[in-house]
């Protein structure tokens, strides 16, 4: 496929002459049968560790044997309880062999086991316990983790007022266990991936088998292969590495908490990339359009969610234009305005001793810096901050005769309009961008304004998200698929999935479901009812 | 990195350069809102109507502690020069402000100017990249600044009173484009609104008076050479079919007291007709009317009284259309009327040979009008009110 | 404008040119190497010409030349 | 060497601005000086060029399906001769964007910047240019499919806000002096029509190969009638006096006024016209930068786009010395040098090809 011909070249890593990296030599030994040799090997490893738990016991009162865990990981009750007990007894000697015997007796649902000190660091790190027995080769890993996790709760940054209420959580497990209620079929496949040398980093990528695409996948597998970092706590650290346009401001992922969003971009043939500890998962290919859907467009009534987006749009263009347009008309357009307004303006400035280009900028800086603020702020005084804040001092500053009325208003109005857009770093971008067309109209007038746009058009004409055009379906055209740019078309006429991600099965539903009930077999509209 | 950093220092670069060049602030721009022009001796004096922000801010934001001194927005200024050009570098010397055409709403010509031509005039407002098109044109029967210098009581400057009543339609709206195509169409004549200055009322001071339109000033070629009054200048709307608004009074025989009646929709239609070397115009006028007013006893019940009345009001508006064309054809010889651009449409061929001596055959052209006026409604009465039942003539 | 201004404006335009695309330029063949020196050794040149000596006539005035008898034949004025 | 595929609709789309965004501008004035209240006819007369050169480029395409211009008249008229060939339309499509960009820069100060320096105002444009160039003829293409049809809404919204202004008498008497003052005022628009030869160079590249005649010629259709359309609109907004604005579409947008309120849209209207005259330059310079690295066989084109915008910049600037002479060249002897290297040479080419390839076909 022509889209992925800038594949990046491999020879990057093996430029590094043989990084200062940490060797991972020490774990690759074998464990030996001698107990104290492998406990020795263990402790020298986790030495200064004052979490690991070494516990020494002889099963059935005969063979030496440890317990190694790591306090906090691991279901200690558990361990007290079930395991240690039933290890301890008598019968556990009289057994034929070890293994049969750990098989039938240890009330543990899942066990492993491991042979080299890699695999028991693995096992330890992940939550599990290691027992080590004299005189076998090698340990058995029960897995009985357990740690302090955030319960399920609704998503705070991507609202709906009706649709599901869960959101992702810093567990991979809930994750996926979540996704996996969403998607039931088998065909949902979920890889596993480590990254980070140090945090050894769960990362899993899903998508539906049969519907994304393989050059798709494959193009995951090789980016996300091209990853070696010492550490990863955020998607965010996975999306700057894997992304088209490293220098571009707009976000070519889509990132979300929620899973019914997953769900439905996995069914629509993208892949996504989930990561353990943290709550937010990835979805490629995104276009620019995806980033301006919420998933409450699919939920909501299709005329009003058609609305919505329309209004989003022109908001969109608000919170990129409205300023610039401003200082554009006011310093350079002044016959653009009706006549009364005008004077309007004209009275309202007459005492503000800036330049309504420094004015604007002075003013959207302040707004910025507010938003900032109420983001970062203890909880308890964010709120005093806030909107509320901005409209205060923006008050006061009118009255003081710094700032003019009509600026306040564009200002105020700018910022509500970029939090229309539902993914916040495609707002974000969008809020950003203001700055240098604020310059620009400052320059040239509504020609600047013209021109920075323009900049802007070719930088998203000139971005692929993973071999996707970013503009599509607007640019390349694919009238069809604007059913879901331009309107959101009711669900019975969706029936093929969109293009450029869905090519493989393109068939998404069963035609004709338009309901109808004159014409179907509803008993209840025939008047059949007695 | 170094890249980011020399895109940073140019972009920089720029922005600083192109700080100044054609970036003005609202606060250095004087806003002008009406233009008049006229003629001193040899010299062109230009009166610009400036509107003052700070007396608007005064009443708008403050809560009006002294928004009593109404229409003070406005002041005037004026410079003289050989041209219309010269005047605005001479105006622009004695103001602070840079002077700014954008708002410009009406151009008004003082009745010196006019008759001393004002094409030159109309080729620089033209040409001017600020002024609008669309800006009203008017005559003043004194001088233009005269008008501009009055504080209207309701609107926000004498300007805005100008173009509001040229908006009315009730006589002539003639925008800047429309005496640019009537100077260079094919009639050779032109025709303006003109305003009137009150008299002063008493116990006011000479700048609260008001100006209004009420004639009409011919023009020939690009100068005036008369005017004409309201009720003739309706005239010449009937016969240029841009009549709006206007109401008819007749009197009916055998009955006292007037009708009168209002024009909801008028069509006029000029058909030129060429024969045997002499060209005959036929205006033919329809419309149709509301009574507005019954002084008879007569019912508008009666077919046969709205007949009588259909007839006498399409007379009177024939009477009013010919006492104008005997004034603007026979005497003024001007084709304010759009005759010669009927006639070429026409007869595109006779016209290009008549062309030259259009000034001699326009006044000679017999014209005929013919009105047909139909009565609508009656409003909301029935018989006249006011008069006993038995008085009401059936 | 001044034509030192212009001048010194020009010479900025193409070192900026010349250090934008010094990435590619590295990268690049010879031929390109050479063919983007002179295209941009040839618009300083001509940008010299054009300060000193801004009324030098110009293509226009070359196809104007050639094409004018045409446009006279067809009373295009 | 261009690696990008764009579908028949970018290639009407990418036409469409090629053509209307300059003249809508100074065509309406040219032709209602000749052609007086005919002019709206003058547009259908012209738009027969813009067919016939699109059906030889075709033609031309059909011979030779993955080359350009340059590439094929080094076939049919042999290495030395068909590298002259090439010259020309190279040293034209250098003209002939300075001289866009001229306009362009013109119209601009002449109606709103009019302190601006001229170099700064075409310079930025060209910046602009040089950056969709270099992401080749994909971003061009897309672009012009987000602009385009942002342009159309606003010509199509013009024509309705002045509807309340226009007065068909103007149009009348037709053919007062018989049909050659229309046929008069069609020959500067026809000039323009044969601009239509830029996709000479863009149809090895349409990925929809059989589409791309029947869009290039829906996009000459759609060129005739949206001049049409502003003609009209003109002629019955400003009528006799349309011959003498120098921007008749631009005065006429002065005049707009809806409610006291929609007034003085130009501005406004001008912005959106940038953007159609952006796609016009972008198409001619990457035209030009394309054939100039075919023309001397460079692998890669990207290196080569901002000498080549510096090139244009000076040909702006050395097109005229100032309006009035550039507006007598465009009124004079251009439409003889657009039709001659656009028109006349690829008929002598596809000629050529013709001789070339007698007996091949059945």
């Amino acid at each position: 496929m022509q889209f992925f011909k800038q594949r990046r070249k491999q020879t990057n890593k093996e430029n590094v002459p043989a990084m200062e990296r940490e060797h991972k030599q020490p774990e690759a030994v074998v464990l030996s049968a001698d107990i104290t040799q492998n406990i020795q090997t263990l402790q020298t490893i986790y030495e200064n560790c004052c979490d690991v738990v070494f516990r020494s016991f002889r099963i059935g009162g005969e063979v030496n044997a440890t317990i190694l865990y790591i306090d906090g990981l691991v279901n200690v009750e558990q361990l007290n309880i079930a395991v240690l007990p039933s290890l301890m007894t008598k019968q556990a000697a009289e057994a034929t062999t070890l293994a049969s015997f750990l098989k039938e007796s240890l009330p543990v649902s899942s066990l492993t086991t491991v042979q080299t000190v890699a695999e028991c660091i693995e096992q330890l790190s992940s939550g599990s316990c290691v027992l080590l027995i004299d005189k076998q080769p090698e340990a058995v890993a029960l897995s009985i983790a357990k740690w302090e996790k955030r319960s399920l709760e609704e998503p705070t940054g991507e609202g709906v007022i009706r649709g599901p209420r869960e959101g992702f959580t810093e567990s991979i497990s809930t994750n996926l266990s979540l996704l996996r209620r969403k998607l039931k079929s088998p065909k949902l496949k979920t890889k596993a991936k480590t990254f980070g040398t140090y945090t050894q980093t769960t990362v899993v990528v899903t998508y539906i088998d049969g519907l994304a695409s393989e050059t798709l996948l494959e193009e995951v597998e090789v980016r996300l292969s091209r990853i070696d970092v010492d550490g990863i706590f955020e998607t965010s650290y996975i999306e700057e590495l894997i992304e088209d346009n490293p220098y571009s401001l707009f976000p070519q992922v889509i990132n979300t908490e929620r899973p019914d969003v997953v769900a439905a971009n996995l069914l629509e043939g993208r892949v996504a990339i989930l990561q353990d500890g943290t709550p937010f998962a990835l979805i490629v290919p995104a276009s620019f359009y995806s980033l301006l859907q919420s998933s409450e467009d699919y939920y909501q009534r299709h005329a009003i969610s058609t609305m919505i987006r329309w209004l989003r749009y022109l908001f969109l263009l608000v919170s990129l234009l409205l300023p610039s347009l401003y200082v554009a008309v006011l310093t350079f357009h002044q016959e653009m305005v009706p006549t009364t307004l005008l004077l309007t303006m004209a009275a309202s400035r007459e005492l503000i001793p800036f330049p309504a280009l420094v004015e604007a900028l002075i003013m959207e800086i302040v707004f910025e810096a507010l938003r900032e603020a109420g983001v970062r702020l203890p909880k308890q005084a964010g709120a005093a901050v806030s909107i509320v804040g901005a409209l205060v001092i923006g008050q006061a500053a009118v009255q003081a005769g710094i700032v003019s009325a009509p600026m306040i208003m564009v200002v105020a109005l700018t910022g509500i309009a970029s939090f229309t857009i539902p993914r916040y770093a495609a707002g974000i971008a969008l809020r950003m961008l203001r700055f240098p067309m604020i310059l620009l109209a400052g320059s040239l007038g509504l020609l600047g304004v013209m021109l920075g746009l323009l900049l802007i058009l070719i930088h998203m004409a000139t971005l692929r998200s993973f071999g996707v055009p970013y503009l599509s379906p607007m640019a390349p055209m694919q009238w069809e698929e604007m059913k879901d740019v331009l309107v959101r078309v009711p669900l019975w006429k969706q029936n093929k999935r969109p293009r450029l991600t869905g090519t493989k099965n393109r068939t998404r539903q069963a035609p004709n479901q338009k309901p109808d009930p004159l014409e179907g077999d509803d008993q209840l509209s025939k008047g059949g009812q007695s | 990195m170094k890249r980011a950093i020399i895109c940073f220092v140019v972009s920089i670069s720029c922005f600083l350069l192109s700080g100044c060049w054609d970036r003005t602030e609202l606060n250095d721009l004087a806003l002008v809102t009406g233009i008049g022009i006229d003629q001193k001796g040899k010299e062109i004096e230009l009166t610009a109507q400036l509107v003052v922000p700070k007396k608007l801010g005064a009443g708008a934001s403050m809560g009006g502690n002294n928004s009593g001194s109404s229409g003070g927005a406005t002041i005037v200024r004026s410079g003289t020069g050989k041209t219309l050009a010269d005047a605005i570098a001479h105006l622009q010397e004695k103001l602070p402000r840079r002077l700014f055409w954008g708002h410009v709403k009406v151009i008004v010509f003082g009745e010196k100017a006019a008759k001393a031509g004002i094409r030159a005039h109309m080729d620089f407002l033209s040409r001017n990249p600020q002024t609008r098109l669309r800006s009203n044109v008017l005559v003043s029967d004194k001088t233009a600044k005269s008008v501009l210098e009055l504080l209207p009581p309701i609107e926000q400057s004498s300007a805005e009173v100008l173009r509001e009543l040229s908006n009315s339609q009730i006589l002539m709206n003639i925008t800047l484009k429309d005496v640019l195509q009537m100077l260079s169409g094919e009639t050779g004549a032109a025709a303006l609104p003109m305003v009137t200055l009150l008299p002063i009322e008493k116990e006011k001071t000479p700048l609260e008076t008001i100006a209004y339109i009420d004639r009409t000033a011919i023009f020939k070629g690009d100068r005036m050479i008369g005017s004409i009054g309201d009720k003739l200048t309706r005239g010449a709307l009937w016969i240029r079919n841009e009549i709006e608004q206007a109401n008819i009074t007749v009197s009916l025989k055998g009955a006292e007291g007037k009708i009168t009646s209002t024009i909801i929709r008028a069509n006029t239609k000029l058909i030129p007709s060429y024969k045997n070397g002499r060209w005959k115009m036929t205006i033919d006028i329809t419309s149709r009317d509301d009574v507005l007013l019954n002084a008879t006893n007569l019912s508008l019940y009666n077919e046969k009284h709205i007949h009588q009345l259909e007839k006498a009001l399409a007379q009177a508006t024939i009477e009013r259309v010919n006492a104008t064309l005997k004034k603007v054809q026979k005497e003024m010889h001007a084709d304010i009327f759009g005759f010669a651009d009927v006639i070429h449409r026409k007869y595109p061929k006779q016209w290009n040979r008549i062309k030259n001596r259009w000034d001699d055959i326009f006044p000679e052209i017999e014209v005929k009008v013919k009105a047909n006026v139909v009565v609508q409604r009656p409003g909301m009465n029935t018989t006249p009110q006011g008069i006993p039942e038995d008085e009401v003539k059936k | 404008m001044n034509t030192a201004g212009v001048l010194f404006g020009s010479i900025v335009v193409v070192v900026l040119i010349f250090l934008l695309e010094l990435p590619r330029f590295r990268r690049a063949e010879k031929k390109e190497k050479t063919v983007f020196l002179v295209l941009l050794a040839l618009g300083m040149a001509l940008a010299v010409v054009l300060i000193y000596f801004p009324d030098v006539p110009g293509p226009t005035q070359l196809v104007h030349y050639i094409f004018e008898p045409l446009a006279r034949v067809f009373k295009l004025e | 060497m261009e690696k990008g595929k764009i579908s028949a609709l970018q290639l009407a789309m990418m036409m469409y601005p090629a053509i209307i965004a300059t003249a809508i501008l100074l065509v309406p004035a040219i032709t209602a000086h000749h052609a007086k209240q005919d002019m709206w006819l003058s547009p259908i007369w012209a738009a027969f060029t813009g067919a016939i050169t699109v059906w030889i480029a075709i033609r031309l395409h059909e011979y030779y399906p993955k080359q350009t211009a340059i590439e094929y008249s080094a076939q049919i008229a042999g290495k030395w001769f068909g590298n002259i060939i090439g010259f020309v339309f190279l040293f034209f499509y250098l003209h002939a964007s300075g001289i866009i960009v001229r306009e362009y820069g013109e119209f601009i100060i002449g109606n709103f910047f009019i302190r601006t320096p001229l170099l700064f105002i075409m310079g930025s444009m060209i910046l602009v240019c040089a950056f969709a160039v270099r992401g080749g003829v994909e971003v061009v293409a897309r672009l012009s499919e987000v602009a385009v049809p942002v342009v159309i809404v606003v010509i199509a919204l013009f024509v309705i806000m002045l509807i309340p202004d226009m007065e068909i008498k103007n149009m009348f008497p037709i053919f007062e002096h018989g049909i050659l003052p229309s046929l008069k005022g069609a020959i500067i628009p026809q000039s323009w029509f044969s601009e239509c030869f830029l996709i000479a160079f863009l149809l090895p590249y349409v990925a929809n190969q059989q589409d791309g005649k029947k869009y290039a010629l829906f996009s000459v259709v759609a060129i005739c009638l949206t001049l049409v359309m502003v003609n009209f609109t003109v002629l019955f907004v400003l009528g006799n006096i349309t011959a003498r604005f120098v921007y008749p579409v631009m005065s006429a947008v002065r005049y707009i006024s809806i409610a006291d309120f929609l007034e003085h849209l130009e501005a406004f209207v001008m912005a959106i016209w940038v953007a159609g005259a952006f796609l016009k330059i972008a198409v001619f310079y990457y035209v030009l930068v394309l054939s100039t690295a075919q023309w001397l066989r460079l692998t890669d084109y990207r290196l080569i786009v901002f000498p080549i915008g510096f090139l244009i910049l000076l040909f702006g600037n050395w097109a005229a010395p100032n309006v009035m002479e550039l507006s007598h060249f465009l009124g004079t002897s251009t439409p003889f040098y657009l039709n001659t290297v656009q028109t006349v040479i690829p008929l002598l080419l596809l000629l050529g090809a013709k001789w070339r390839h007698r007996g091949k076909k059945a």
